[in-house]
């Protein structure tokens, strides 16, 4: 933590970054995204295994930019969503420093997207143990079940959009559910419109989503909607062996083709 | 491992070492070879030009007896029920109405979806990788490689190796050491059917392959069936005859060279029955240098 | 109660599909009219989301279908939905959508009969598994009918 | 408010025998925003024409539907029309009732009401289009010709011709192709080389034709009028303005024992050469790999002796950059040249060849003078053995299509075998002869009747030596299948004709596309048989398919002909029907975010990256741009978009989405 702290100081002092985005404290022994911009503020900076919000969100906000040059204390899925923000033009290479932790827990600090997935390579990124009983677990029912299963699920989904908000691949400025015309998304919350929501989300996000679970920890109703983009993550491995934020030069995998892509299922 | 096993009429009779060697050879290498219980004759060779259904049948109730057994796996020794067991398999998948009537014909479920092996493909899914470190005597010999005809046509049924110049059976001889030479009647008629009726063509057609590999210095022939053995072997006075010269090439089963290479008796692989004597030269040396395919062509004489 | 009758929307491209479906016509082969057909410059252009809609809607099937890999008028686009396709069946498959409700096809404009065929099939499919009351039941159809007119 | 006019067309009983067009036309006219609605008999007659203007004219309508045939028969026709009664031809949409409904549905109830909800969803539809002009774009009268053999150079001479620049890209040293390499030419037997050349000259003299020989294509973008191509101008070493093609290098070269390709490997060249006499340029290239300079840093003899010190060691391959109107492929074919009937002993015995290597043997100019003698001793063959359709029309061990040309060849090398070696007897086995073409029949007819050629109907199983002779085994089936079996001197394969090396990715360069053997795909089989899909790139020769020389030759007139054809315009009007990211105001600018997702799946790299800066030049924001000259409207980009920032006209989010509405609720 100290490390941390000292690593902004000095990144705030030379005049390097004008921001550090980081975790502080917040009520009741949570913690909270903080952004300093003065050296003497770097002691609020704090880093323990409360510090899950996945900061990579505020890079490329504007209301963040606005500050100047930024560094981020990046756990593995803020390095990961860099990478893949940085192959979709949202942040360019050497415009962020992340301030990360080696496998040793080495503060780090990583200034370019080569330095980044070279890091990244060093973890192996997969889905937790869980997040794969959970998988394996829906995949096993019978066709109806899932459609119960999932509709029950969606039934509690009020379209608060908190999962958008919290998601950093979600950062067009105009998302396609505020389209009126045509109206693709019913606006009122009904099991079909919420329906549509997720599955247009979990669409939008397939080879993009670096599985960083914010979108469920987000939803206040606790729909698992992570499991339906990281059942996506599953299957587009398997078919195009393809893995989002792992490279920031990679094409998408959604705007790319192989001539010997499976095609089993066309007749 | 157990594998299916159908023998046919020769290995119970004129081929017996055929089986024998083949026997001996599967069990060096732990495998169990589950004879088809109450199999029937496949066929071969007169059914297919006197009934269609049954040529049929006759292979149907044999692939339907290996089912009923859970036999996957059907190795086929001979190379005519390989072929009339393989097209079998073929006609009743290619036509689902074809398929039932037999299933009647026969009374006998039928899927027709186990694997038909001719000896060649056996070697090449269970043994081949594992014979190398099994090799303890080379079968360091110049060798024809003899495939006849039945082996590899029709191509677009059986699937199998190139029908005019097939090379499989090379193969697995080069992987024992030995030296297959290239020669020109590996797919040439031995005379098949016509031993009995025919000599006289079978002693022509059969003289002229021996001829022929004896000329490439051949130092023994290498066969895959029993019918080519049978011509090739037991026909060899009359071939001689015809020739007029004194061939005593010897001719054995592909699975005799594999048993010999992995140290195996010539009793444990029936080698005494015979009728040319099996008596093995060694290659030579440093032998004929087999000169390289060339593509480039020497046209100093050309210009001259 | 009357025999049902399913509702079949497809989606193909212009260049090949549709073209086909035009050969179907001029060589007189009849097939079911339970399909209608909507047109596309290509099949890289059918948005997932339009499937959603049929299906919302009251579509019982879809076919979605355009040229053979290669044959793309605009070289690309088919392998580009090829793709799309996948991932989508994959997303609606673990979302409990039933995917023998969709029939993806390559009916190139020389294959009238298997336009034909693809439909017909496709119609028998669509009959066997009877009305998609799921989808429908939750898009609540009836009340949204009322929305549509004159949009 | 919209105000629609429906027109149904019975097309005469097409449509009316199945569908009733009255019913249609009445239920459609109650639909909200159709303000006309009428049935007749023929709406693509001159008065059913009429109906239309008069209806848009009277009832100042805002759209209309005419529902008839398939719009990819009359669409055309009703939007012009439209154009001509006021209306935009864009606010003009066909619903197609003949062949997606009345001719593949029995006449019931039904029929008729799905007519009626085709009509209703184009109805619903027309209301959302919106009025859109055509795209001018204008065109570069510069046609690139893509290889110089003959039908190369009938390509380029004839557009030459016609006034307009021609640039052809040769990738050897010297343009000719396979033709140059021909001794004589069938059905008339007269010489290759001299009916060639004084064309291949024609070529290099001609104001209007730019020839870059030794030279590749290196990248192709733009569209139909408006091509940028690079060539590669692969490093010759010579410079060619000093080069005199004295030819004194070429003599003097250490290096002499290099199997020429001219020759089919049948003869030799230096490093430094012209692949053969009559070559155009007639000026040496050297060949690196094999140059000793290049592979042992020292020898440099050519420079030395160069009496204009033209030698250029250093020099470099050079990327040029050209604008192109129209393209022409002329990169002919190949012939299989592999062991690929092991059982042919094709690379094995010398004395088993090739129709080309047969050709070089019989020319007047090849290694041998123009004396048959076989490769391995040089003895005069007594009985040669030509095997027609090695690989051709064998679905078994090679290809299934007939490669056209070899049956002709076949008769003729028998012919001039039989010329040359009066007292040698030629064997042709073959499966049908195939002699189409004026004077071709008559030409067999001729080897076998005049010239003895023994024609043997049946294949070949086998080739293999024995004591010094080819033994080739075969059966003859018209004597109901005797084995044959001929002791030969030498054997000629007539291999089957291939598509080039290189043609797959060519083709891909160029998004053209190409069948199952690599050989590239015409328009339509046969009503656009010189054209490809790709607007502005034409066909000629063998690259489209084997052919012999006359088709060749006619095949590329035909294309030089489609050339000046689209060159007699100065501009170009293309359909509107493409995409655009949409704009909006600051601090917007556009809802697009500028991922660039869409950049990859465009096929014409349309889509391009706009840079929004402040007035002092600070960037602002980047956004997805689409270049509506190299759009050609395929809509992969719309779907893929997921902030739905980019739409396409003619078939925009709101128009489809009223579709699927308006063809599932029937009100």
């Amino acid at each position: 933590m100290l490390e941390i702290r000292q690593k902004a100081k000095e990144l705030l002092e030379s005049g390097k970054v004008k921001v550090v985005i980081g975790y502080g404290k917040s009520t009741n022994n949570t913690t909270r995204a903080v952004f300093i911009r003065k050296p003497e503020d770097a002691e609020k900076l704090v880093l323990d295994e409360s510090c899950v919000q996945n900061l990579a969100l505020y890079l490329y906000k504007h209301e963040v930019k606005h500050f100047g040059k930024e560094a981020v204390v990046a756990s593995l899925p803020v390095l990961r969503s860099m990478l893949q923000l940085g192959a979709e033009n949202q942040i360019k290479d050497q415009e962020v420093i992340a301030i990360a932790l080696t496998p040793e827990k080495k503060v780090v600090e990583l200034s370019t997207f080569a330095e980044i997935e070279k890091h990244v390579s060093l973890f192996k990124h997969d889905l937790t143990a869980e997040e794969k009983q959970l998988l394996k677990k829906i995949n096993a029912m019978t066709l109806e079940d899932r459609w119960e299963y999932w509709n029950k699920e969606f039934s509690k989904c009020f379209k608060c959009y908190a999962c958008r908000q919290s998601c950093p691949m979600c950062y067009c400025p105009r998302c396609a559910a505020e389209v009126n015309n045509p109206q693709w998304i019913p606006v009122a919350p009904h099991q079909h419109g919420n329906l549509e929501w997720h599955l247009m989300r979990a669409m939008h996000l397939a080879g993009r989503c670096i599985n960083c679970g914010d979108c469920a920890k987000a939803c206040p109703v606790n729909i698992p909607l992570n499991l339906l983009t990281y059942q996506l993550i599953e299957e587009i491995n398997n078919e195009f062996k393809y893995t989002a934020g792992t490279s920031a030069s990679q094409n998408y995998v959604l705007s790319t083709w192989k001539l010997e892509d499976k095609e089993s299922f066309i007749r | 491992m157990k594998i299916g096993f159908y023998p046919g009429c020769s290995m119970k009779g004129g081929s017996r070492e055929y089986k024998e060697s083949m026997a001996a050879v599967a069990g060096a290498f732990g495998i169990e070879l589950i004879e088809v219980p109450d199999w029937n004759c496949c066929g071969a060779t007169a059914a297919h030009n006197l009934n269609k259904e049954l040529s049929l049948a006759l292979p149907a109730r044999i692939l339907a007896l290996a089912e009923r057994e859970g036999l996957s796996d059907i190795v086929v020794p001979c190379a005519a029920c390989y072929n009339r067991l393989t097209v079998t398999k073929h006609e009743l998948n290619e036509n689902e109405e074809l398929k039932n009537k037999i299933a009647s014909i026969i009374g006998m479920e039928i899927k027709a979806d186990s694997g038909i092996l001719n000896i060649i493909q056996f070697i090449e899914k269970y043994i081949l990788d594992k014979i190398e470190a099994k090799v303890i005597r080379p079968f360091n010999h110049l060798t024809a490689c003899y495939y006849g005809c039945l082996l590899v046509r029709p191509h677009n049924i059986l699937k199998f190796d190139r029908p005019e110049n097939p090379m499989t059976m090379d193969n697995v001889i080069r992987k024992i050491g030995g030296t297959p030479i290239d020669w020109a009647f590996k797919v040439e008629c031995c005379g098949a059917g016509l031993s009995i009726s025919r000599t006289d063509l079978v002693a022509k057609l059969s003289g002229k392959i021996v001829e022929d590999a004896t000329d490439r210095g051949a130092q023994v022939i290498v066969v895959a069936c029993p019918m080519c053995h049978l011509n090739l072997d037991m026909r060899r006075p009359e071939s001689n005859k015809y020739l007029r010269k004194n061939l005593d090439v010897p001719v054995i089963y592909i699975t005799q060279a594999l048993g010999l290479a992995i140290g195996l008796s010539e009793k444990e692989l029936g080698l005494q029955r015979h009728y040319v004597p099996v008596v093995l030269k060694e290659k030579p040396a440093d032998p004929e240098p087999v000169k390289p395919a060339k593509k480039v062509l020497q046209t100093q004489e050309l210009e001259a | 109660m009357s025999e049902f009758k399913p509702k079949i929307v497809a989606f193909v491209c212009n260049w090949c599909t549709y073209a086909g479906a035009d050969l179907t016509g001029t060589s007189r082969i009849k097939y079911a009219s339970n399909v209608k057909i909507i047109r596309f410059p290509c099949t890289g252009r059918i948005d997932f989301m339009l499937l959603m809609k049929a299906f919302e809607n009251g579509a019982d099937g879809i076919i979605v279908s355009g040229c053979h890999p290669n044959d793309c008028h605009y070289s690309t686009g088919n392998f580009h939905a090829r793709r799309r396709w996948m991932v989508f069946r994959h997303l609606l498959d673990f979302t409990g959508v039933d995917l023998r409700r969709i029939t993806f096809s390559w009916v190139s404009a020389a294959e009238g009969a298997k336009w034909a065929d693809i439909v017909n099939s496709t119609v028998d499919i669509i009959k066997k598994l009877g009305p998609y009351t799921n989808y429908h039941s939750i898009a609540r159809l009836k009340e949204k009918e009322a929305e549509h007119v004159g949009n | 408010m919209a105000r629609i006019g429906v027109f149904i067309c019975h097309c005469g009983e097409n449509i009316s025998a199945t569908v009733d067009c009255h019913k249609v036309a009445g239920v459609t006219a109650e639909l909200p925003g159709v303000v006309h609605s009428v049935d007749y008999k023929y709406m693509c007659s001159d008065p059913g024409q009429t109906m239309i203007k008069e209806a848009i004219k009277e009832k100042n309508l805002t759209g209309v539907v005419v529902a008839a045939c398939s719009p990819r028969m009359h669409e055309p026709t009703f939007r012009k029309a439209c154009s001509e009664a006021g209306l935009n031809p864009y606010l003009c949409e066909m619903s197609n009732l003949r062949e997606h409904c009345s001719w593949v549905h029995p006449k019931e109830e039904v029929t008729t009401e799905k007519a009626i909800d085709l009509v209703r969803t184009l109805v619903e539809k027309v209301k959302k289009n919106t009025p859109l002009l055509p795209i001018r774009v204008p065109v570069t009268k510069t046609a690139l010709v893509i290889g110089g053999g003959v039908a190369g150079i009938q390509a380029s001479l004839d557009i030459a011709n016609t006034g307009h620049k021609v640039i052809m890209v040769e990738r050897e040293p010297s343009i000719g192709g396979h033709m140059s390499q021909l001794s004589e030419t069938f059905p008339t037997l007269d010489c290759s080389q001299c009916i060639l050349t004084p064309r291949m000259v024609e070529v290099a003299q001609h104001s209007n034709i730019t020839l870059y020989s030794y030279s590749e294509i290196e990248a192709v973008e733009g569209f139909i009028g408006n091509f940028k191509v690079k060539i590669r101008k692969k490093a010759k070493c010579v410079d060619e303005k000093l080069c005199t093609g004295c030819g004194l290098c070429t003599t003097k070269c250490p290096q002499k024992k290099i199997l020429s390709e001219f020759e089919q490997g049948l003869g030799f060249r230096p490093a430094i050469y012209v692949p053969f006499p009559q070559a155009v340029p007639n000026k040496p290239v050297i060949d690196k790999p094999n140059c000793t300079y290049f592979q042992k840093g020292k020898c440099k003899v050519c420079e030395i002796v160069c009496p204009t010190k033209a030698i250029r060691f250093d020099q470099q391959d050079e990327i040029i950059e050209v604008e192109i109107g129209a393209i022409v492929m002329a990169t002919g074919f190949n012939i299989l040249k592999t062991d690929f009937f092991p059982e042919y002993g094709y690379g094995k015995y010398k004395d088993v060849i090739d129709g080309l290597q047969f050709e070089r043997l019989a020319s007047a100019s090849g290694p041998t003078l123009g004396e048959i003698k076989r490769p391995s001793d040089g003895k005069v063959p007594e009985k040669v053995v030509f095997i027609a359709c090695a690989g051709s029309r064998d679905p078994a061990k090679g290809l299934e299509y007939c490669s056209k040309i070899c049956c002709m060849y076949t008769a003729k090398h028998a012919m001039l075998y039989k010329h040359k070696v009066h007292h040698g007897t030629p064997y042709v086995f073959y499966m049908d002869i195939r002699a189409g073409g004026k004077m071709y029949e008559e030409f067999v007819r001729r080897a076998i009747e005049e010239d003895h050629a023994q024609y043997i109907r049946g294949r070949v199983s086998r080739i293999y030596e024995k004591n010094g002779k080819l033994i080739v085994k075969g059966a003859d089936t018209l004597m109901n299948a005797r084995p044959v079996e001929i002791e030969a001197d030498m054997v000629v394969l007539a291999t089957a004709g291939v598509a080039n090396e290189g043609a797959e990715e060519l083709a891909q360069k160029f998004h053209i596309s190409y069948d199952a053997y690599k050989f590239f795909a015409e328009a339509h089989p046969k009503l656009r048989p010189v054209e490809t899909n790709t607007a502005g790139i034409f066909l000629a020769g063998a690259c489209q398919a084997p052919k012999d020389i006359p088709d060749s030759v006619a095949m590329a007139s035909g294309a030089a002909s489609k050339v000046a054809a689209l060159f007699s315009n100065d501009e170009l009007t293309r359909e509107p029907l493409i995409a655009e990211v949409n704009r909006c105001a600051p601090p917007l600018f556009s809802t697009c975010t500028g991922c660039f997702l869409c950049q990859s799946v465009c096929p014409y790299n349309a889509i391009e990256r706009e840079q929004i800066n402040d007035r002092n030049g600070n960037l602002i924001k980047e956004l997805s741009k689409i270049n509506p000259g190299l759009c050609q409207g395929c809509g992969t980009c719309v779907a893929l978009c997921k902030s739905k920032s980019i739409d396409i006209f003619g078939y925009t989010n709101s128009q489809v989405h009223t579709e699927v509405m308006a063809l599932l609720n029937e009100y």
